[in-house]
């Protein structure tokens, strides 16, 4: 059995090997999703599967360290095993302090990985935050621009996120169980027991979800995106958008909805409002930008309003969508930023009016540029339309006028995404060539083209055959849907 | 099951875009041609192979009743949203699939043939066979797309790979706009698509075509009297489907894009802009046809917007001095004719002829304007250019073109018998039996038809011998000219085809009789337009910008195509642009960033201000000691009282 | 007198003076230690002690405070307690 | 007089022990082995502080007055953690020429400071209590005038004293008051009377007290001499005080505020101390975001984490009481970690500027990395020890379930925002800030080297090792009856 834990403690002990260690993740990953699968063909049907004897932490307050994964997890494991493996090549040449940069790198790594196979909220919380403490690291000291300033505003805003977050769960731990009973701070615990007073999840919910959508870019909470993006090393932009936004639709789901239904029911108006929001104007926002990360950023707030939005829907199929818009938008916004990294190392500049007619000089990377903005705007056989799709078709499931209406405003953006990618992607790629010293620039490297194949691979894998992702997504998605039914 | 070979055509244009996208440019340029050439002509052998088959095989059950089944060749899973919506990938054949599958692989080979000579030596000349192959795949997966959730998947697959032919040169802005434009807007339609998709399938809960059109009343019962804004939640439904339709096939006002397309290589208007891809509307329509036909308010907006846009783009096309938009407008308003036609298809008038009608109008069409676009696209080669006023009397350096482009014309302005006579005649019909209203306004539009195909004619063959200078035009190589004279032949004997007995509405024989009220009408008026046409541009003459003066605002406004495109123009970059992008942009870093700053200021500032308490005098600190500790005191004792 | 000492504390400039302010605070619990001893709880003798350990206090207080003036004399010439302000904000 | 009572204060009677001998060794000992005082007070301390781990006993000493049990026990030996790491690091400072005729008086003031601590703590009697805390702080206004030739240092022994003084005759007054009240002293008789008494003068009272020992925890508004105090003082001192007489203090008040004044609670104290612990760490926080010097904005930085460890207080209970035994530890080693950095750059350059502190990773890696882990601590980053223990806290405060104490733990977690701000800025400054003029690359010396590294140990172990807070958990709940009366 793989329990989870074995991946971060290989993570630290290969920290300087990175790529090993990359690798070996990855080849883990893919094990444990061979045998879930297995387990689940053996007919285990389980909620969890893999659960660590739940071993007794910190016995005062009933923490544990329980570990286990379902079908989400699995996946997003998967996710984050596949751009932590590409972003190690991304940034193949880190320079300087190669090996800080691989040890903050693995950190966070850490933290996400122990996030997704956490089933008790402390430790969730923990390792939530272990993974948001070494971007501060990873920006001030490896990124560009205003970094310092970015840096900081990206990490105070989460924090003051992880603020609320904490505040959410110690109530949560305080009302988990019916009078007399038991405190405990195990997930399925608590689901179980559903003991939470309905008067409090009126005040918790809004807590563990705003504390998680921050992360998640929800509007207006989102304004650490762009800058901690446009400032942040490639990698560090790959992993944070790929794998840390996810954390939170992740965190908003598994807490936030997962134990506190009937708040997420009388209060996802509320929310919903604000995620579609957040589509909308993320797009709309994305148009204007001239920076290239700040429109890959801003993309990632309307993606990233998707998910959330699509957990909001709270049926089995939206959340479905929701948790294949994770991993899809993980891939190919790493993608974006894997290419956008390279382009940047060459050209110096990320303004696109500075250049143009890249797709000469450079046809790997344009190319890969392409795909992931077909990628972006919902290509069918690439990733992200197989997640629009079943989200808007999930969410137009629900029974409610309002939430139609609003699913309606929310395909408008694939529209406007369209509108946007396709204007970097001309600005950008075709057109002549705008600076003269662009030409003699080299096209990608070795690393660089296995990184880059690596995420197309992937985006193509769920784009071409999205039922095995989406089944698997599905059987840990109806569980807790049950709750709405 | 026999036909299931079918999904051949699926797999091997797939495959090749996957091998020359990758490997293509590790082979050799005519490798690549020949090897995309190929592939595409057994493509088409077996798309051949199984239309035939299953028109005239007679042994399956395939006609019962003598309606012909329709055959669902192949459903596997692709997608599982819920039990009953679930994505499908399939082959179904029946009479329009099948009938389409005909004309987008014999024009396909004919552009892949054609391509040979005409892209020679261009740059990326492999790139441009992946992308045929690719836009072939998509556009056979759409038709032969078992539910209208792999019609949508096809559909933006077709879109995409339009874009990218479109923007095949990509390095002149022009294309690039084009291309980008072209996508947005038919992404803008396919957003009603999806959004009718969505509606439809929330109420009947299944997005299969055989379920959907079986029972069509079924269906429109099950959504109730649910309505929205005054109408019914299935005309709203109805309608954005239709909405993608016609983003697709260039219907007003959704037309802009496709005269800005023909930036993309000739032979990829040809196929993709004239023959197939923008038929997609159509044939969108006529596969929900069952639906469409019991909501009489969806088929009146159809029948409006289509028979609009047939007047506005034959007025447009009237005036337009290049040769590719001329024949773009001609094909938005053939198209529209088509539209128009399944618009006045109800059932209940004359036998639902309209259906018929215009998937008849729908294969001829591709034939002849395939046919017109190949002979463009040689022109251009040999000129160099898409003005008309850098061509003239070049009948005598290009005969077979000449005879081609000949034969193109007579089709389309309707005269027998070439093949554009049958099908139009049939839509006229259709429209008469609607109401006399659109009949007549339909044989306008066919006079119009007739009058700007031979204005271009003869400005290109005849109208003036221009110098050439040393570069004299000459005849296109042998893999060009086959593909005209091959599809030239269709083009004269496609009309004699019993087009009824393949393809109506209920999928029952229906023998197609020539109505010689509306024919000879039809053909008369048509030859006043010829006619027109031959005394204005016969001969080099001053009578068109004579007439222009006289006209000078129509001329003017049609020459600039009503302004559409400033619209667009005004529209996106003025009011989405400027009004709502930068502002939201202004308001994210100024005022929601602003507020997240301010926050971080007002905390800086207040420690600036709170920094007077530490005064570093031992007397101050004692005194807030003792104020701090007496005002606990106090105001716990008034709080307690 | 606790609150002349108080008083005191914060209105004298010259450091000794603060000390016998402090002296006089200290004095007043002394002396309402003894005085509720004397009179609400005539029965023990608790309070007395405790003034006693006061006292103590007090006169340890005053001695390390002298030695400490005396070296912020030798250091800083003057006794004045608002030129002790060189460490601020 | 049954002297056996006395084996109830085996720690105390260690203390005295090792006192004595550091005593007589400088008193009697050989001049020229006098250097090696520090070392042998730290080694002599050391084994008292192991031989701690195996003198627990429970009972009383004294008719009542002192009572030694689980709890108190365990809060000495974290105590003397604190202290054996202060004198640790304090070794080549005591060593230098400055110092060297002087370090005899150093070491024996400090031991007389903890041994005033540990009664502080033990005590069940205001009597004892007053003599701990008295005895606890008098020294220590001797050991912050302890760098002679410095004009600051002498500022701020004088502003120490007066201020100290000025809260222990505010806190004999309460005293008084309290005294006036219930005609005992004894905690036990105190808090079978206050039931019911909402008078003003306990009121008065109460607020003296809160003051009193506020003062040595520098709770707002009590507070104001901590930075200058702090600046002034010798490095190893300030840390001292910092740590170890705050944490000591800090139990202290949890003791006074909950077993005695119990029965208070709700009616009176628990709002006192909110609006106190709400000031503590707003303005806390806002003062030592403009700090520039390392040691002001380290005691502002204290100032708020006092106000942190009041939650565990407010909670009242024995979680919150394990809390905030658990924080001060951890409090201990990451405050002492950061002071060990700044003392042992102070020591080899003399600065003691946060702006000098730029570039420090590239010249001095493992010494920011040090200072990196105890910023972490300091703010709360998992998996670093202050996580752990500010999770703990807040988890206590919100035990209650008051609605009113979640707004209260919601305004803390608000400005663990603003201190994560200044403690990142001093993260900043080593490792991204450019260097201009560097501090050079050195070895500090060994002692403070070993100090480090316990506390970095400390730092990275304490939170992860669940049994030492299910350990203290569990002292905290032994044969203690003190939350039985909260009112």
């Amino acid at each position: 059995m793989l329990g989870g834990l074995a991946l971060c403690k290989n993570m630290k002990q290969v920290r300087t090997v990175a790529t090993v260690g990359a690798s070996a993740l990855m080849v883990l990953a893919i094990y444990l999703v061979i045998a879930f699968l297995g387990e689940r063909a053996a007919g285990n049907d389980a909620e969890m599967l893999f659960t660590q004897g739940a071993m007794t932490w910190f016995e005062p307050l009933n923490i544990e360290l329980a570990l286990g994964v379902d079908g989400i997890s699995v996946v997003m494991i998967v996710l984050s095993a596949f751009i932590v493996f590409a972003g190690v090549f991304a940034s193949w040449k880190m320079d300087p302090l190669p090996k800080e940069f691989f040890m903050w790198f693995c950190l966070l790594s850490t933290g996400v990985f122990g996030f997704f196979i956490s089933i008790d909220m402390f430790t969730m919380f923990m390792f939530y935050e272990v993974a948001l403490i070494p971007m501060y690291l990873l920006i001030g000291v490896w990124g560009s621009g205003n970094k310092m300033y970015s840096a900081m505003k990206l990490t105070l805003m989460l924090m003051g996120g992880s603020a609320f977050l904490m505040l959410g769960i110690l109530g949560i731990y305080y009302h988990s169980a019916p009078e007399g009973g038991q405190l405990t701070m195990n997930i399925l615990e608590i689901a179980q027991n559903n003991a939470v007073p309905h008067s409090w999840q009126y005040f918790l919910f809004p807590m563990t979800f705003v504390g998680f959508g921050v992360l998640g870019a929800m509007f207006p909470f989102h304004t650490w995106s762009p800058d901690g993006h446009a400032s942040a090393p490639t990698a560090v932009s790959m992993l944070h958008a790929g794998v840390l936004m996810k954390l939170g639709g992740y965190g908003c789901f598994r807490i936030a909805i997962f134990l506190m239904p009937f708040a997420a029911n009388e209060l996802a108006w509320i929310f919903l409002t604000l995620t579609g929001i957040s589509v909308v104007y993320g797009a709309f926002s994305a148009c204007v930008q001239t920076d290239l990360k700040y429109i890959n950023a801003y993309s990632s707030v309307s993606h990233c309003g998707m998910v959330l939005f699509a957990i909001l829907m709270l049926n089995t199929t939206a959340m479905t969508g929701a948790v294949l818009q994770m991993l899809s938008h993980g891939l190919m916004t790493a993608l974006f930023f894997a290419l956008i990294g390279m382009i940047y190392g060459r050209t110096h500049t990320r303004d696109i009016r500075k250049m143009g007619g890249l797709m000469q000089i450079m046809p790997f990377l344009g190319v890969g540029y392409v795909i992931a903005g077909l990628a972006s705007l919902g290509l069918p056989g690439l990733s992200g339309f197989v997640a629009e799709m079943t989200i808007f078709v999930g969410s137009f499931q629900h029974a409610d006028m309002f939430h139609r209406v609003f699913t309606i405003v929310a395909c408008c953006s694939i529209v406007i995404t369209a509108v946007y990618i396709l204007r970097v992607v001309g600005k950008l790629l075709f057109g002549a060539v705008q600076d003269e010293h662009h030409k003699t620039l080299t096209d990608a490297e070795w690393h660089e083209r296995l990184s880059t194949v690596t995420l197309i691979l992937a985006v193509a894998a769920i784009g071409c055959f999205p039922n095995f992702f989406s089944s698997i997504i599905t059987e840990a998605a109806e569980p807790i849907m049950k709750l709405f039914a | 099951m026999e036909l299931s070979y079918t999904v051949a055509v699926l797999i091997i244009p797939v495959f090749m875009f996957l091998f020359l996208g990758i490997v293509g440019v590790k082979l050799s340029k005519k490798t690549a041609g020949i090897l995309g050439t190929v592939a595409m002509g057994v493509t088409t052998i077996i798309a051949y192979a199984a239309a035939l088959t299953y028109f005239f095989g007679t042994d399956q059950g395939q006609v019962i009743d003598g309606v012909r089944q329709q055959l669902t060749v192949l459903d596997l899973t692709w997608l599982e949203f819920t039990k009953n919506l679930v994505i499908k990938i399939g082959v179904l054949l029946d009479p329009i699939s099948a009938m389409m599958l005909i004309v987008i692989s014999t024009v396909s080979f004919m552009v892949h043939l054609y391509s040979l000579g005409y892209m020679d030596g261009e740059r990326g000349f492999q790139r441009y066979y992946a992308f045929l192959s690719l836009f072939t795949f998509s556009m056979l997966g759409l038709v032969l797309a078992t539910n209208i959730f792999q019609m949508y998947i096809f559909w933006e697959l077709v879109g995409v790979s339009s874009y990218l032919l479109i923007g095949f040169y990509y390095t002149l802005p022009a294309a690039v706009s084009a291309s980008k434009k072209a996508f947005i807007v038919t992404r803008f339609a396919d957003l009603g698509f999806l959004i009718g998709i969505l509606i439809l399938s929330f109420y009947t809960d299944t997005f299969d075509f055989m379920s959907l059109t079986t029972d069509p009343q079924a269906a429109i019962s099950t959504a109730g009297g649910a309505t929205f804004l005054g109408c019914s939640v299935m005309t709203w439904a109805l309608t954005l489907i239709f909405m993608g339709g016609a983003g697709k096939s260039a219907m007003f006002p959704l037309h802009i894009w496709l005269p800005d397309a023909m930036e993309g290589p000739t032979p990829v208007s040809a196929l993709i802009h004239a023959a197939t891809m923008v038929v997609a509307g159509v044939y969108l329509v006529a596969r929900l046809f069952p639906l469409y036909a019991v909501d009489a308010t969806a088929l009146d907006i159809i029948t409006v917007v289509g028979a609009f846009t047939a007047f506005y783009a034959a007025a447009v096309a009237c005036v337009q001095s290049d040769i590719k938009r001329v024949l773009a407008f001609s094909t938005i308003s053939q198209i529209a004719f088509m539209i128009t036609s399944l618009g006045v298809a109800s059932p209940e008038l004359h036998h639902g002829v309209g259906y018929m009608a215009s998937m008849f109008h729908l294969f001829t069409h591709a034939m002849f304007k395939a046919l017109l676009f190949l002979c463009a696209g040689a022109i251009i080669h040999a000129v160099h250019s898409n003005e008309m006023s850098a061509m003239g009397g070049l009948r005598k350096y290009m005969p077979i073109c000449h005879i081609a482009f000949l034969i193109g014309c007579l089709a389309i302005a309707g005269i027998p018998p070439f093949a554009g006579f049958f099908s139009k005649d049939e839509i006229l019909v259709a429209a008469y039996a609607n109401s006399p209203l659109w009949g007549v306004w339909m044989s306008v539009v066919a006079g119009m038809t007739a009058f700007y195909m031979f204005r271009l004619y003869y400005k290109i063959f005849w109208w003036n011998n221009p110098d050439y200078g040393h570069h004299t035009p000459h005849e296109a190589p042998m893999t060009m000219t086959f593909p005209l004279i091959f599809l030239g032949l269709v083009s004269i004997v496609a009309g004699f085809i019993p087009f009824g007995e393949f393809v109506t509405w209920n999928r029952e024989e229906y023998v197609i009789h020539l109505d010689w009220t509306v024919a000879g009408t039809s053909i008369v008026i048509a030859l006043i337009g010829i006619a027109l046409a031959t005394v204005m541009y016969r001969k080099e003459n001053n009578i068109p910008e004579r007439l222009a003066d006289r006209f000078r605002g129509l001329w003017t406004a049609a020459y600039h195509r009503f302004y559409m495109d400033e619209l667009y123009q005004f529209i996106t970059h003025k009011i989405i642009f400027a009004r709502i992008s930068k502002p939201i942009a202004w308001f994210d870093r100024r005022i929601i960033d602003g507020t997240m700053d301010l926050l971080a200021n007002v905390t800086n500032s207040a420690s600036f201000a709170v920094r007077r308490m530490q005064s570093g005098s031992v007397q101050t600190y004692v005194w807030f000691y003792i104020v701090g500790a007496v005002a606990v005191a106090a105001i716990t004792i008034i709080c307690l009282i | 007198m606790f609150g002349c000492g108080v008083y005191g504390f914060i209105t004298r400039r010259n450091m000794i003076a603060i000390l016998i302010s402090l002296e006089l605070m200290l004095n007043a619990v002394d002396i309402n230690f003894a005085v509720f001893n004397r009179f609400l709880f005539p029965g023990q003798m608790e309070g007395m002690f405790f003034s006693l350990f006061a006292i103590g206090l007090a006169a340890a207080e005053t001695a390390l405070a002298i030695a400490i003036v005396i070296n912020v004399y030798r250091a800083a010439r003057n006794v004045d307690i608002r030129q002790l302000t060189k460490m601020k904000f | 007089m049954d002297y056996s009572q006395f084996l109830y204060m085996p720690q105390e009677l260690g203390l005295l022990v090792v006192f004595l001998l550091v005593f007589l060794f400088d008193t009697f000992g050989p001049k020229r082995s006098q250097s090696s005082l520090p070392v042998l007070t730290a080694v002599l301390f050391g084994i008292f502080t192991v031989c701690n781990g195996f003198m627990l006993m429970r009972g009383t000493a004294f008719s009542g007055m002192f009572e030694s049990t689980a709890a108190t026990y365990v809060m000495k030996v974290i105590l003397n953690i604190g202290v054996l790491i202060v004198l640790i690091q304090s070794i080549k400072w005591a060593n230098s020429e400055e110092m060297a005729i002087r370090r005899g008086e150093f070491y024996e003031l400090l031991l007389l400071t903890v041994f005033g601590m540990y009664l502080m703590i033990s005590a069940r009697h205001f009597l004892l209590f007053v003599i701990g805390l008295e005895t606890a702080s008098l020294p220590l206004a001797a050991l912050v005038a302890f760098h002679k030739k410095r004009y600051e240092s002498h500022e701020a022994a004088a502003k120490y004293l007066f201020t100290a003084v000025f809260s222990s005759a505010i806190f004999l007054m309460g005293l008084s008051f309290v005294y006036g009240l219930f005609g005992s002293l004894y905690f036990e008789d105190i808090a079978y009377q206050v039931m019911n008494n909402t008078s003003a003068m306990l009121v008065v009272a109460l607020a003296f007290v809160i003051a009193g020992i506020g003062f040595k925890l520098s709770l707002v508004p009590f507070h104001l001499w901590t930075a200058d105090v702090y600046q002034g003082a010798p490095t190893p001192v300030t840390s001292y005080l910092s740590v170890i007489s705050k944490g000591a203090a800090a139990f202290a008040f949890m003791v006074v505020l909950v077993q005695v004044f119990g029965a208070a609670y709700s009616k009176i104290w628990e709002w006192m101390l909110y609006a106190i612990i709400v000031l503590t760490i707003t303005l806390g926080n806002l003062f030592a975001i403009r700090q520039r010097n390392i040691k002001r904005f380290l005691a502002f930085s204290s100032i708020s984490q006092a106000g942190y460890i009041m939650l565990g207080v407010i909670g009242g209970n024995e979680i919150g009481l394990a809390s905030l035994m658990f924080y001060v530890l951890v409090y201990i080693f990451s405050n002492l970690a950061a002071f060990g950095v700044a003392f042992a750059i102070e020591q080899q350059s003399g600065k003691v500027s946060i702006d000098d502190y730029n570039g420090l990773y590239k010249t001095n890696p493992w010494l920011s990395f040090t200072m990196m882990l105890a910023m972490f601590s300091l703010a709360g980053i998992p998996p670093f020890a202050g996580f752990f223990s500010k999770f703990f806290i807040f988890a206590s405060a919100l035990e209650c379930g008051e609605m009113s104490i979640y707004i209260l733990v919601l305004i803390a977690l608000i400005n663990t925002i603003i201190s994560l701000y200044y403690y990142l800025l001093v993260v900043k400054a080593m490792f991204i800030s450019p260097d201009e003029c560097g501090i050079e690359r050195f070895r500090s010396s060994c002692g403070e080297r070993v100090a480090m590294i316990v506390c970095t140990f400390g730092i990275i172990l304490t939170g992860i090792v669940s049994c030492i807070y299910t350990f203290l958990v569990e002292a905290a709940q032994d044969g203690t009856t003190m939350f039985g009366l909260l009112g």
